[in-house]
Parts: C-alpha cells; structure tokens; sequence
C-alpha cells in the first residue's frame, strides 16, 4: 500500500469519486490554479477543467447556497470553506436550508452534498481561523459530520460522504494535512457513523477526534510503558454518533476520559458523558467520567498561549494518569 | 362621444390588440382568469380558516398579487424550477400545484405535500420541480442561483424561477447570488413581488436606491418593471424575460409592482398603513381589472366570468372538505424524513 | 407589586433603561410601529423616536455588526433578531466579531451589547421559526447568553444585560410571552451567572431553563402529591453557568434530570453532566443522571408533531418517576 | 527637444502645479516619502523575520500598495476611526501607529498592540480610533457602519474609514453595509484597495461587472476611482471624499487600483500571475514615481531622499529590536481578556 499524506488523501478521495460520478464537483474560493488555501485540490482543475472545479467570489452563504440548490437538482457537489470559522457566515444555508429541506417538505428532497472545512488551532491563524466548531454543527437534525483522523480514515469517510445523500460536513485538521498514513490507490470506503478503537486497552477509554487521537495515541505509548493500558477511541463521525461503540468501551475499562480541542464550554464532551449515563455502562463506571477540553478562550496568536490553549500531549498524559491514581 | 368614453375605447382596442399580439387565445385568458380566482380563493379560505382557529401557525396571504403569479405561470414551463419564497401560495397554484394537497398542507395533514411538516412557509413538490417556499426571507437566492448551475451543468433546457419579496433584497445573500449568476450566465429568472412593505417596512425606508430592480445593474444584469396588477403586462415582460435566460444569455430579472391586501401574516396590527392606502389599490385590483377588461373587449361574458369563479369556488371548497378529510400524521412517526 | 406579562417586563427594562441612559438604543426590523413581531417595543417609537428605536432593513448580519461596531465607539445598543433562527445569518458577527474582539485586541476593546432574539416551537412555525439555539450560542467565548423564564427574571436580566460590558444573547421563549407574574415597577437587578433555585425538594434535581421551567413546577406540584420532592435549579444564565448553585443542588438530592427543548444531540443537557462529573457531587448521585431533550428533528408544523417533538408535562412527569423508582 | 522629453517636463509642470494646489507643503512631501518608505520597510522586514523562522502565523504585506495608506493618512483627522482588514500594515502606519508595538504584537510580544493575542491579523488601537484589522474578509464592513451610527447619533465630527479589499466586496455583508450607510447617510468612507486580486482570483473572475465601484450606484452612494500608485492622486481624491463625509452628505466610496508585490500570504506559490504581470507593476512602483516627481520638480534632493529611506530603515530595525527583546505573554494569563 502507497504511503499518502491526509491532504493527498483527501485529494485522491475527490479525484476518484469525479472520474466515475458526473454530478460531482467541488464549488470553493481559489481551488482552482492555487489548488485551495491548504493544497486539497491543487492540480485538479487542470483534469477537471473550470466546470467541477468551480472558484467562487468570496462568498460563503452564497456557496454553501448553491451547492444546496444544485444537491436538490440532482448533482452531488463538494463545497470547500476555506477554514472552519467561515462556516458561521454560512450556517443558515447549511443548517436552515441545507440541514431542513428534506425534512420540511415531507422527505420528498434529497440533498447529497459534502462541505469540507479545514478547523483547529497549531498554525499561529489566531482567533478567527483556528476554531473547532464541530460541536455546534452536530447539534442540526438532518446534518452528518464527520471528522477523520487518518490519512486512510479521510479518504474512505470522504467517499462515504460524497455518496452519502444527505448533506455531510467534512471536518479536517490543518495540523494533520501533512501526516502519512499507508492508503490503498483503490477505492473503499469507511461506513459514516462507525466509530474505530485505535488502541485497545483495558484500563481507560479515551473517547477523541481528529488530531486528539493523534495525541492521544501517542500518550497511550508512553502510558504503556507505566502500566496503564489506555482504549483510544476515534470517533471519525460526530453526528450521528456511534454509541455501542462508545459504551461498550466504558463497560470494560470503567473509566472515561473525552478529549477534544473544541473548547470546553457547551463542548461536545458532556454529549458523550449523556450518552454513558444513559445506558447501563454508567453503572459500570469506577471513577467519575473526566473531559479534557479546549480553552474557553479565543485562540490566541502568540505561540505559547495558542500551546496552552487546547489540550497537549501532556495535558493529556497527566489527566489519564490523575483519574487512574483517583486523583482529580 | 364623451372624452372619457373615447379613452375607454382607445383602451379596450389596446387590449385587445396587445392580446392577440401576443397569442393569447380565449382559452387562455378564460384560464388566466379563473386561476387568479382561485388564488383569491385559496387565500381567503386560508383566512377564513384561520380565523376559525382550524390552522395553528402562521401564514402570509397573497390576495391582491394575483396577477404576478399568474402572468408568470402562464410564461414558463411546466418542468422549469421554482425556487419560491414565504407568500408563495399563488405561484405554485398558478405552476400548476393541485389544491387539494396544499390545503391538506395548510392544515398540517399526512397527505399534504409536505406530510403535514412544512405548512404553509414550506410547500414543495420537488418532483415536479417545485423546490420548496422558505422561511428564511431571502433563503432562496442562493439555492436558485444553485439550482441554475446545475440546470446548467446538466445542459438541460429548464430555467430557474426565483421569487422574492422587496424587503428580501436587503439580505446579503442577494449580493452574493445575483454575482454569481451574473458571472456564470446561469439561467435564473430573478423575480421580486414588490407589494410595497416587507412586513411593516415602507421599501422607501429600507432600499437606498429605488427602483429595486436598478440594483441588477450592479452585476450588468438586464432588468424591467412591470405593473404587477396588469396580468397581460407581467405576462407580456415575463414571456420575454423567459426566453432571455432560456436562450442562454444569463439571468435576468423583473420587478412587479403590487400590493397585499391582508396583513403581513397573523400577528399584523396594520398601523404602518392608511385604509386610503388600501381602498387605492383594491380599485387597481388585479382581478377586476382583467375581467373587466376582458369584458370591454367581448372576450368573455358576465356569465362566463362568473361561472368562473364560482367554479374556483367550488374546487376551493372541495379542497377545504379534502383536507378536513385527511389524515393527522402518526405521532410515531416524529422521526421519520429526516435522513435519507 | 403590579402583575406584568413576560413581553411587558422586557418593554419595560428597555424603557428604564432608555430614559436614564442615552447610549442605549434599540436597532432591528419592524420594531416601530409594528412594535416588533412579537409587540416587545410596541408603543416605543413615540416616546424614543426613530434615531434611538432604529428600524432597519432585513439584514440580520448587517444589524449585527451595526451593533457590534456602535457598541465599539461607546453605544450600547440593544439588537433584535425577530426570530432566534436568523441568528445563523448573523453567527460570524456575534460570535468572531463581537465576541472576539476583546480578546484579539489585547483586554482593550469593550463591546456592551445585547441581542434579543425568541426561540422555541409552540406556535405552529415549524422548522425555521421554532428553534432553541442556546446550546450553541454558549460555545463561544466572549459572549454571555441569559434566557429568563419569568416576567420577573426578565425585566432584572435585561437591565444586567444591558448594563453588561461584554456581549450579551438575551433568549426569550415564544410562549412566555403571554405569562403573568408580579414584577416592580421600579428599578432591580438580577446577576447574571446566577443560577434560581425556583422550587426546593429533597429527593431529585430537575436542572430548566426558560419554559421547561415552567412546566416542570407545574409537575413538581402533581408529584408532590405522590410524595416526591423536585428541586428546580432554573438556570437562568447559560453561559457563565452557575457550577456551585447546580452542584450543591445536586450533593443534595442525590439525582438530576436536566430538562431543555433545543435538540438532544449536542444540547447543553451534557454541558450539566460534564460539569457534575468533574465535581464532587458525582459521588453523591445515588441514580445515573438523565436527560429530557427535544427530538433531534427540525421543529415539525403540524400541531401534534410539534408538541411530541419537545417535552411536555407528562413527559417531565415520566421520566422523574422512572428516575425516582430506578425504572429507566 | 524630443517629444519624450517634453512630456516630461509637461508631467513636472502638472506634478508642481497639482502638488501646490493641493496645498501640500515640502515637509509634508517629505513625510508622505517618509511613510511610504517606512511602510516598505516593516513589510519587508516582517517577509524576513517571516523566512528566518521568528514568525509563527501567517500574515498579508502591503509592499506595493503604500501610496493608498499613505495618501488617505494624510486626508483625515487623526481621531477619525479606522475599521482595517486583513492587509493593513500600512493603513495603520500611515495613520500614525508606533511601529514598535505594532511590531511586537507581530511577534505575539506581550507589549504589543494586543498583548501578543491578535498578531498581524488583528492589530487595533482603540483608544487611538483604531477599531482593528479584520481576519474575516468583509466583517469589517458593518462594523464601518455601525461605527459611523454611533458617531452621528453622538453628533461627532469624526467620519469612519472603511477599508477592504476587491474580494471582500463579495460578501454579502457587504450589501448590507452599504444600504444602510446609504439609507442612513452615516459618515462612513468606503475605501477599496482593489489589488487586482483576492487571493488568486482575478478580479474579472468573480465580479460581474467592473469597476469595483459602480456597485456604489445601487446605494446612490458617489464614488471615484483613483491611481493607486499614485499618492497625490489618492490624497487629492481623498481628501474630497472626506470633505463630503464629514460635511453630513453621507457614505462616499473610492476605489484605489493597485498591486501587491508579495504573495497573498505564507501559503502563497504565486501561479496564478505572470513574472511579466509583477515586473509591470514594479514599473510603477509608488515610491519609485513619487521619489521620481519630487526629483524632477526639485522638490526633494537625492541625499534628502536617501535619508529618509535610511532613517526608515533605522526605525524598523530598532522596532525589530523592541519587539525581540519584548516578553513574552505570561502563560498564566491565558483566560485572560476573554471578558471585560
Ligand atoms: C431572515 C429573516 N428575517 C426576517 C424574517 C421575518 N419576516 C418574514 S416575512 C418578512 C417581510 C418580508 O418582506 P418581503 O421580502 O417584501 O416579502 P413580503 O412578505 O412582502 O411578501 C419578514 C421581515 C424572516 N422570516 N427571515
Ligand atoms: C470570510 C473569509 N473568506 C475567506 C477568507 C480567506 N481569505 C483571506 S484574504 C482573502 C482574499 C481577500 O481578497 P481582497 O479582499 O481583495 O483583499 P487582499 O487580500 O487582496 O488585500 C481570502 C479569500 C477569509 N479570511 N475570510
Ligand atoms: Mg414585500
Ligand atoms: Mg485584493
């Protein structure tokens, strides 16, 4: 298996899905010759001509609007916002239109769209270009969000997405376009949805997304060699949730710990802790259930409290190590 | 002969000249007619149902705007798309939408067009490519522009209906979509039903720069008004407008100018409004002034015209018993239609 | 102490409010002679004018930053989004905007706003005039979000509000509205970030906010009757949440039930036990805690699927006495 | 004497007459050189601390554009409030920012402008009028307006400058903004750097009808297009447009046409342009030109010149110096500034 970086991934995603699918096509600003702010679809117009790879004014309601109006008309476009924070300036489309159409008229309209967007903190872009927002996007009926963490998750969650016949939000990490991973050059695809356990481990489950399981596994090792036997989760859907997935692991290793960069307040943690009260793995619980979120904070520019301000691998090592010495 | 009676008669020659210029045969206007009708009478059952507290909800009624669905409907193509806004009632009676499941719809019933979940702000019918009223003023711009591109890309023959309400030009997404459907030429007809107030608001308060239609300009598209009351003027400008986009020379986009008889939706008090107001333009109404005309020109008689909307009457009234009759929606199916 | 409705008491915070202090103006669609869909500032127009009562265009981003950028040079303007579904066109200037300057700009900028928006289903709008949007609207820094659900707590929140430095979402609820209770005439203030214990019970916390408070001291006093004591954390503020009135609240009766309309899935319900978890008062739970959540679908039209699709009465009823007799 | 040069000496005449008609005394000349010099100058040093690494972040130069900073600097009052976007180094500078503390906060230094928490993206000022630098494009547009609604409604005599760039017009926001400064008549001067791009798409490419600046007309706005490059053209035009502002006649809105030297930003590979494109516009380098007329017209020397480039230089390199020897933020105050 060729080795491929998330970015590549995601390219490799949408270069497969255009060639055998018509209707697809990816509408977004300077996605064309400079291939998208982070280099997703760099190359591309060049194959797919001006058509399907469609640059647009700067003008996100306008774009998230008319992917939704050509979804509804039988095409099946990929918008792409160029960062994550721009999706509030698009959120009626998505959520109101997009989100509530087939709802709204009797479930008689489809709407097959994908809207990609890259979030999180880590590249200095400071307060209005490295939020994680994932958490107020899964709260609209009628939206799937999915979130990769790997190379292979992102191109097999993306072909899921693309076929998938409701709108889905892509969400990816700046920090993670440049990861490798091994990625089959064929097509398969990752079930929206299923969430994955990217370690097993008795002791602890560590529910994560995104670039958290990044760190996670990685503190995991570390752990390992103390002793504890950390479960890294990985949610790779936010919406809908995968809750046998998520409980099953709390009921063997009786002990949670979420993890996310999205900041804490209103965050998408205590969906997860909902979740657990709600089945019987509450009862198997041997510590209070612990979260480990971002900042309340904007992010900020300086490198340093940018660092403090979302979960490190640190953090995160001492937070696991606190709830299994019952200390917090 | 009296002065007036001669403009009269210079009047009635014109319309029957611009009639058959532009081929409208008896039929049709025998049709145009009766649709206004039953419009009317959809939205004074519509009313008259509310008040008897048979609808939970709210509704914005289009009385008085007859003609601009009407002469529209009657210019386009049955398959082309309609991307309508919250007063949107007559223009999917005038496209061709049967009653009986809007009114099933307005009364929230199982086999209304939307199951019961949309109401009144949300009738669609996207098989037969009505693409759903919004809630949202101005929500449409975008989808429209949207659903050009793929009219577009598809290479099919079909155009975009786009219809909007004067204050609705104020949204940002206005700027973003006509932009957009300037720079692809997408076939989109733009269409805003300029009834003089976007809820309370006088346009002469919200738009900087009047006539609304000049702000197509901005984006070099072609524009027009037209009287909204007149229904063989918006038929006449529609008609052109159509095979402008249909060609393939990009959007366009007309302003008709009418006005609402009801108030805003349910909770209007009508204080931003003069009575005289209101008795000025009832004497320009839409469907008096079309009978009348065509009366003056012999084009129909007192008793056909009133068959006529006796008859849209009666189908009103049917539809009324149709959705009373009609099934409530099983509670255990909240969850339903959400995905796909 | 005269009786006001809910709308009243607000009308007449604003009005207080106006009078004694010039900055203060209130900017929005139809709120002249209209009075606002809802009637909040009918009758306003003719004491105040048409400089301080600014009716605007349709252009919900544009009012927005209108504020936000008036509240920049020394105004404190008093926003009205006729609906609190349109806050999603108007997301990026409350919440990247408003809600961020402070912080971006050093600690140097100050942005005394308020924005009052009505959310909630009940009133036959369906799916994109009925939304609860609290959740999300809590996510983010910078911002405040208060949502009274008495006349009184109304007219105290919204002097604190308006008075408050920092941007404030002030929530109403449709069906509020309409209701009575004794509110002063005179000028008074409610914190916000202050937590009202509405009812006091031993036996279980049922954590409300805005109408779901109402309807569960209608079943605190049915149950009564059975023998079971509901304790009503009303929330009153969503964000800061008050931790210790909810937490004590909790090491009391040993239970909770947190009670909101907006959707399940992502709501603020998880918020309550992330923040009960990560306290003591996970030791005292003697039941796991719970949930009652709207649906996680849009708000439905017809009249019987809107009101199954939100808690009711019986619904509260239910699941205390499943809760109170392990039965869930 | 050939034709070429009696041109020449034609445009020295012009440069001579225009300058003094403008009233602009030698020193103000030399200030304006001054300024543009000394905003080449950070922009090129923040491109260099950039490339050795001492920049986390990205950031978007100016270098290229400086006339318009610096002929606007020079048109307004000093408290007059400044709503900047995303490129607005020079902006700031030319209104008079210490470039020590706009240095360090581009180092995320704790004595920088915003404490090190906003960077090159979010420099502000507010106790100057500076009501800071936007990340999201077009977001300061009703901040612009909501500024210049607070001004009028305190009977001010300030105006508020409204910058942005040709992309940023494509935001709905911008729409809306424009109406109501419109509708309102707020004292709101709409400045557009139009640098030929956003990002990498040409203008041509995204807006539907050119020039930028008869999108004005939709509002009844009046607006002027100006030379970018050239700094007595901006000021002259400027300080008309500001005049109209603060007489009370309402928004004003002038398009500056420019270029920008450097890519768009770090993630920049410049393949959308031509070598040939830039080396064009270097011809007209603003500096270069104005150096140039002032030489010609005698109105600055060679060494005098010179000088002013050096002491420039000087004053960015003992801001780079400032800023590295500032502290850092104190980790511990993170939650800090979040609320007031
Ligand atoms: C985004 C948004 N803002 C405000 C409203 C409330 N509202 C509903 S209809 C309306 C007036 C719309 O005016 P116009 O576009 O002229 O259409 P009309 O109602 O006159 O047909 C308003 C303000 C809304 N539904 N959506
Ligand atoms: C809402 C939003 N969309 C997209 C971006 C990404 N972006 C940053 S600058 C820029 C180009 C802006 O072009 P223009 O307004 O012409 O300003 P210029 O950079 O040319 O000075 C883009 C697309 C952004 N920051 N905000
Ligand atoms: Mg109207
Ligand atoms: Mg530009």
């Amino acid at each position: 298996m060729p080795e491929m970086t998330y970015l590549e991934a995601i390219r490799s995603a949408l270069q497969y899905e255009m060639r055998q699918d018509e209707r697809v096509f990816i509408i977004g600003e300077d996605i064309g010759v400079y291939g998208g702010a982070f280099g997703a679809t760099f190359g591309m117009l060049e194959e797919f001509g001006p058509e399907r790879i469609r640059e647009t004014p700067i003008s996100e309601a306008g774009i998230m609007g008319a992917a939704t109006g050509a979804a509804l008309v039988g095409m099946r476009p990929v918008a792409e916002l160029m960062f994550m924070d721009f999706v509030l300036l698009a959120l009626d489309q998505l959520a109101n239109q997009a989100g509530k159409a087939r709802f709204m008229f009797g479930g008689k309209a489809t709407v097959p769209l994908v809207v990609r967007m890259p979030g999180g903190s880590g590249s200095g872009a400071a307060a209005q270009h490295s939020q994680s927002l994932e958490s107020i996007l899964m709260h609209f009926p009628g939206i799937k969000v999915v979130n990769p963490s790997t190379a292979y998750d992102a191109k097999g969650l993306l072909l899921s997405a693309i076929r998938d016949p409701n709108p889905v939000v892509f969400v990816e990490h700046k920090l993670l376009y440049k990861t490798k991973g091994e990625v089959p050059e064929e097509e398969y695809t990752i079930p929206i949805g299923l969430a994955d356990i990217k370690r097993e481990g008795r002791d602890i489950t560590v529910v994560a997304n995104n670039i958290m399981v990044k760190k996670t596994l990685a503190v995991a090792e570390e752990l390992a060699e103390e002793g504890i036997e950390v479960e890294v989760v990985d949610l790779r859907t936010m919406r809908p949730l995968d809750v046998g997935t998520i409980t099953s692991s709390v009921k063997k290793t009786g002990r949670l710990l979420v993890v996310h960069e999205a900041c804490q307040t209103g965050g998408w943690a205590g969906e997860i802790m909902a979740i657990v009260s709600a089945h019987d793995a509450f009862n198997y619980l041997d510590a209070p259930m612990r979260r480990l979120a971002g900042a309340d904070v904007p992010i900020p520019y300086n490198r340093l409290l940018e660092r403090a301000a979302v979960p490190q691998e640190e953090d995160i090592a001492r937070e696991i190590r606190a709830i299994m010495s019952n200390k917090y | 002969m009296k002065e007036e009676q001669k403009t009269e008669k210079k009047e009635n020659a014109d319309f029957f000249k611009k009639v058959e210029a532009l081929g409208l045969k008896q039929a049709q206007l025998e049709e145009m007619l009766y649709t206004m009708y039953l419009i009317r009478r959809f939205e004074r059952m519509a009313d008259q149902l509310y008040a008897a507290g048979k609808v939970h909800g709210t509704m914005h009624l289009s009385a008085g705007q007859e003609a601009v669905a009407v002469g529209l409907g009657l210019a386009v193509q049955d398959d082309d798309y309609l991307v309508n806004h919250h007063r949107g009632h007559g223009h999917f009676i005038a496209k061709g939408a049967d009653v009986n499941l809007m009114m099933a719809e307005f009364l929230g019933k199982e086999n209304g067009y939307c199951r019961g979940r949309g109401g009144s702000m949300h009738i669609a019918d996207v098989e037969a490519n009505n693409l759903g009223a919004n809630g949202i003023v101005g929500g449409g711009f975008p989808l429209a522009m949207g659903a050009g591109l793929a009219v577009q890309m598809q290479k099919a023959d079909q155009i975009v209906l786009g219809i909007f309400g004067d204050g609705s030009t104020n949204e940002g997404v206005f700027h973003e979509s006509l932009n957009m459907a300037a720079l692809w030429k997408l076939p989109v007809l733009f269409i805003c039903e300029n009834n003089k107030y976007g809820m309370s608001m006088d346009v002469e308060q919200v738009i900087a720069k009047l006539p609304i239609a000049q702000r197509a300009d901005a984006y070099g598209i072609p524009w027009e008004l037209v009287d909204g009351n007149d229904v063989v003027a918006v038929f006449d400008v529609m008609n052109k407008a159509v095979a402008h986009v249909r060609a393939g020379n990009g959007p366009y986009f007309v302003e008709a100018q009418t006005y609402r008889y009801f108030g805003h939706s349910k909770s209007d008090r009508n204080l931003y409004r003069s009575q005289e107001e209101i008795a000025a333009w009832r004497e320009k109404d839409p469907i008096f002034r079309f009978r009348a005309a065509l009366r003056e020109a012999n084009l129909i008689t007192e008793e056909t015209a009133d068959e006529l909307n006796e008859k849209a009457n009666g189908v009103i009234e049917s539809a009324v018993e149709f959705a009373e009759n009609s099934p409530e929606p099983n509670v255990n199916t909240l969850m339903e239609y959400v995905y796909a």
